[in-house]
């Protein structure tokens, strides 16, 4: 996972414009996850309370948790690409202990966050939650 | 007087367009909040500096000179809104608090089981929750005002909804959204035959149109102080005096009691009944600031300053392919909803803030106008009287540009 | 840190004291209402110049920035305070405000008819008129909390109310006309077995003694920006989560929903929930200033300083003679109420006043500890951190002077 | 009515200092008013909302009004002695015309009114609804 935050901030330490930071973004989004994926997009994936609309679900295999996320605004959908592709693979304590900021080291959470339009955090919120519950049923 | 088409002018009196990066970007978020004039901030600051006391009840010159200035505040609404008397106005923090005051008073003692509540289904939240929540209390239904596809309300369907089961009608003065106003005394005469009490959430009103409550009719009107150009947590709440006797008081505590005992205690008169504790003083004090700042400005020129803004926004607005924009161009206020084809709001949004230009997105508190226009969300741009042509030009600009390359991703 | 006993450097800190007359004048009437540091009037001038925007919905980054700031100071009040998380911490207009949150919202809920309140016969009427309010609506009682003559609960007596049809208890931790405290530690333990949540009204306590609600292990407790160095119309209001998750909410509107219907509405997460509207948003980012303030207190410093003023102001009071005052010496807080035989408290604090010494009079707001007391109402000196040595000397001399004066004509 | 607004101003002009204008007012009080008049002492009369009591009443007498009133505070009983000592004597139509603000004139309003401590604004208040009753009931 640690490899994975220093990737994305490293890519991400390339741009300097708004333009390519957050073309940057958006394409990241859009190749990591699928087109209007319709199974996911269903009520109980839903994020509720943000202004554009994000679907989050988590599996796990082999005491590994993999994320699967799409939204309906192409920002949003980058954001939570980012978020797919750090957490995707990790366990459910090494989720629990990572603090890192990746939002803040590339530059988007003074942006985008600290607000309920893009639910960041509430994205994150579900990640954490998703790990706790599966260390519960665990035992 | 000033002059409005001089916006430099204008902006001089605000501070916060002099306070460097952030003054230089285009606001066009005033529906959310206005920015204050100086006037208002420095009465703020010399109240605490020099005048700070608390009120009604010091035998004290200074907690009298306090009393003073914060009565001359509700003098002041009284005369900006028209009503009969200062005894007419309650002192509120918000519009909000205006109008879970009214549901949970008026609404509490005059809501009967089987009672209907008008509210049209273009409403803000503020004046659409607290009426679910008294009728749900009280065992009444809510039902809605018709609206015609304009967006206004619909006096050939009025009738049939109006009966002696509606216990009070709730309508904005302004809308919000797409800054139409509604016809609050043909509405008011309307409801005369069954005496049904007029509700009017003002709080997108007063900053552009002349607001009179004794022409209008109306029996409630409301509104918040930080949309008018005055400070945050202050508001007022004009009730007609029969309304003001007959109605139980909201919050209880100090200050509006006349008579307490350890099991039961009367109440003082009114307006005073309706505001226990110890008030935003300093803030109502603000406010007195801010209306003598809007009764400096000649509400003609006004209009015609804000029908200029919004001829110049709708003619530009119309040259970006696949825009939407809500609501007709008759408005009272320039506020411009509006969605692309294929981009989402949010992006919109998030990317005019990314060039300078400071927008909402979202269903802007108004879930119910987002339902009845069947979309899920849509960008507004709203525009007060230190906005400029400049801007307008600047906005457009960068709309095109966050278009463009937001069509590129899509 | 402070120096406390330098009282000169002290006022320094507040400009009102370098304002001219008003601020030579002997302040003491500070429970009524403190003065602000200039760091608080300062803040609030700066965020309406340069920050000024509404919160929790902007896109853009001045939003994002005065939602952070006001969020701060949510967190500060929780780390003040000691609760367990900012979730806990409701921000409010002021005590009164808080009160009646609890009492429409977990007394709406939770009190039951027949069920009973206790609430001491020596409460502020901000604590005890929106109990009063609520018992009546859902047919419950009001009941005394026992106090002896010392003017503390009386926890031999207590056990005797204590039963499982009490639903709350209500209680102030530090007397607006005494300054005495009660144990709410001990009190908390005492309503153990009853699993009954206690409410403390903590209005005078901040700006004189630590809090820790979680050291006094109470349900609810709230106080007032206004008395402790902060702006009016600020306040906030601590609930135990496991209360704040089964609480209704208090005012409905904007900010406080997740899904809006047009019959139904539901609410989102505490602690917005039971923050509907636009807050006082400057207030609370300069009630957060006011917390720093304060935090930059050493507690144990103040309290021996305004023990050192309380025991000068006892030994000098008591060389006027026929005077009484109430409530014992172990005082939390410099706050002492008195009257002198055969003067009316009215005469003494009005002529005192012309003399420069600014108290209050009255019923302060306390009807039923005047009853308690057998007295139609006293004098109110009241004391800060900025009160002098000197100024005790000012005021009993004036004292003095107008005992003289108002006994020639007796 | 207008001379005796006129006295009163100029008796009190007489004064500068705090200590004699409170006395006169106190000493005005005492020697119109009767000391702890019983009678007067009622419920009924009682002035709600002061801090001091303040009782007023009135009664009419060939066409004029005529007030009697005690206050247990010396300052509040010389404020409604002026009021006594000013209105009595006079007509309805008179006192309801009569806008001359003496408390104002005699320096007294700025340190005693615009509160509801003293209930000045109350005992004029009450004065005057004397007066519209009396006009209401004559008609
Ligand atoms: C039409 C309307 N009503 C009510 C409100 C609520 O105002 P406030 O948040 O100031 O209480 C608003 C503001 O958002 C509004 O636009
Ligand atoms: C003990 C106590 N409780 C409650 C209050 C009410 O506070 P506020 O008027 O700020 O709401 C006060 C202030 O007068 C008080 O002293």
């Amino acid at each position: 996972m640690k490899n994975r935050i220093k990737q994305i901030i490293s890519d991400f330490s390339l741009f300097e414009s708004w333009e390519d930071k957050y073309e940057h973004l958006i394409e990241f989004g859009q190749e990591l996850l699928e087109v209007d994926n319709k199974s996911l997009r269903s009520d109980s994936n839903l994020i509720h309370g943000c202004q554009s609309k994000v679907w989050l679900f988590c599996r796990a295999e082999n005491k590994k948790l993999y994320f699967y996320a799409d939204s309906d605004a192409l920002i949003t959908k980058g954001l939570v690409a980012i978020i797919v592709f750090i957490y995707s693979g990790a366990s459910a304590a090494e989720i629990i202990k990572e603090k890192t900021d990746v939002f803040l080291s590339i530059g988007l959470r003074k942006k985008l966050s600290m607000n309920r339009s893009n639910g960041l955090d509430m994205m994150l919120e579900k990640v954490n939650d998703c790990a706790l519950n599966y260390l519960k049923n665990e035992k | 007087m000033m002059d409005l088409f001089d916006t430099a002018q204008t902006r001089k009196l605000f501070p916060y367009f002099c306070s460097g990066n952030r003054g230089a970007n285009v606001y066009f978020d005033n529906a959310a909040t206005t920015h204050k004039p100086s006037s208002v901030i420095s009465r703020i600051s010399d109240f605490y500096t020099q005048e700070n006391s608390n009120i009604h009840r010091g035998v004290y010159e200074l907690g009298m000179s306090a009393t003073d200035q914060y009565e001359s505040t509700r003098k002041l609404i009284h005369e900006f809104i028209g009503s009969n008397s200062a005894k007419e106005i309650v002192l509120t923090s918000g519009a909000t608090e205006s109008v879970n005051l009214v549901a949970q008073t008026y609404g509490k003692k005059f809501v009967k089981k089987g009672d209907i509540i008008l509210v049209s289904p273009i409403e803000h939240h503020a004046n659409l929750i607290p009426w679910q929540v008294i009728a749900k209390e009280n065992g009444a239904k809510i039902k809605e005002i018709p609206i015609s596809k304009d967006l206004t309300i619909n006096f050939d369907e009025l009738d049939s909804v109006l009966s002696e089961k509606v216990k009070l009608i709730a309508i904005n003065h302004v809308s919000n959204v797409t800054g139409m106003s509604q016809d609050i005394g043909l509405l008011v005469k309307s409801c005369k035959k069954f005496k049904i009490p007029v509700f009017v959430d003002g709080a997108q009103a007063g900053s552009h149109i002349k607001i009179n409550v004794s022409e209008l009719g109306c029996d409630f009107y409301c509104f918040s102080g930080h949309k008018l150009f005055g400070p945050t947590g202050t508001g007022a709440l004009f009730i007609k005096e029969e309304f003001m006797r007959e109605m139980p008081p909201y919050k209880t505590g100090g200050q509006m009691v006349s008579k307490v005992g350890f099991q039961d205690s009367t109440w003082t008169d009114y307006p005073l009944k309706f505001e226990a504790g110890t008030p935003n003083i300093a803030g109502i004090i603000g406010l007195g600031e801010a209306i003598k700042f809007i009764q400096n400005i000649d509400f003609q020129q006004l209009a015609s300053y804000e029908n200029y803004l919004s001829v110049l926004m709708t003619e530009k607005l119309a040259e970006v392919p696949f825009l939407e924009l809500y609501g007709n161009s008759k408005k009272a206020a320039p506020i411009f909803a509006f969605n692309i084809k294929n981009i989402h709001h949010y992006d919109l949004a998030a990317l005019l803030s990314e060039n300078g230009v400071l927008v909402r997105s979202g269903h802007l508190c108004n879930q119910s106008l987002m339902d009845f226009l069947n979309i899920d969300g849509c960008v507004r741009a709203s525009l007060s009287i230190y906005n400029s042509e400049e801007e307008v030009y600047n906005f457009i600009q960068a709309l095109k540009k966050v278009v463009k390359f937001l069509s590129k991703s899509v």
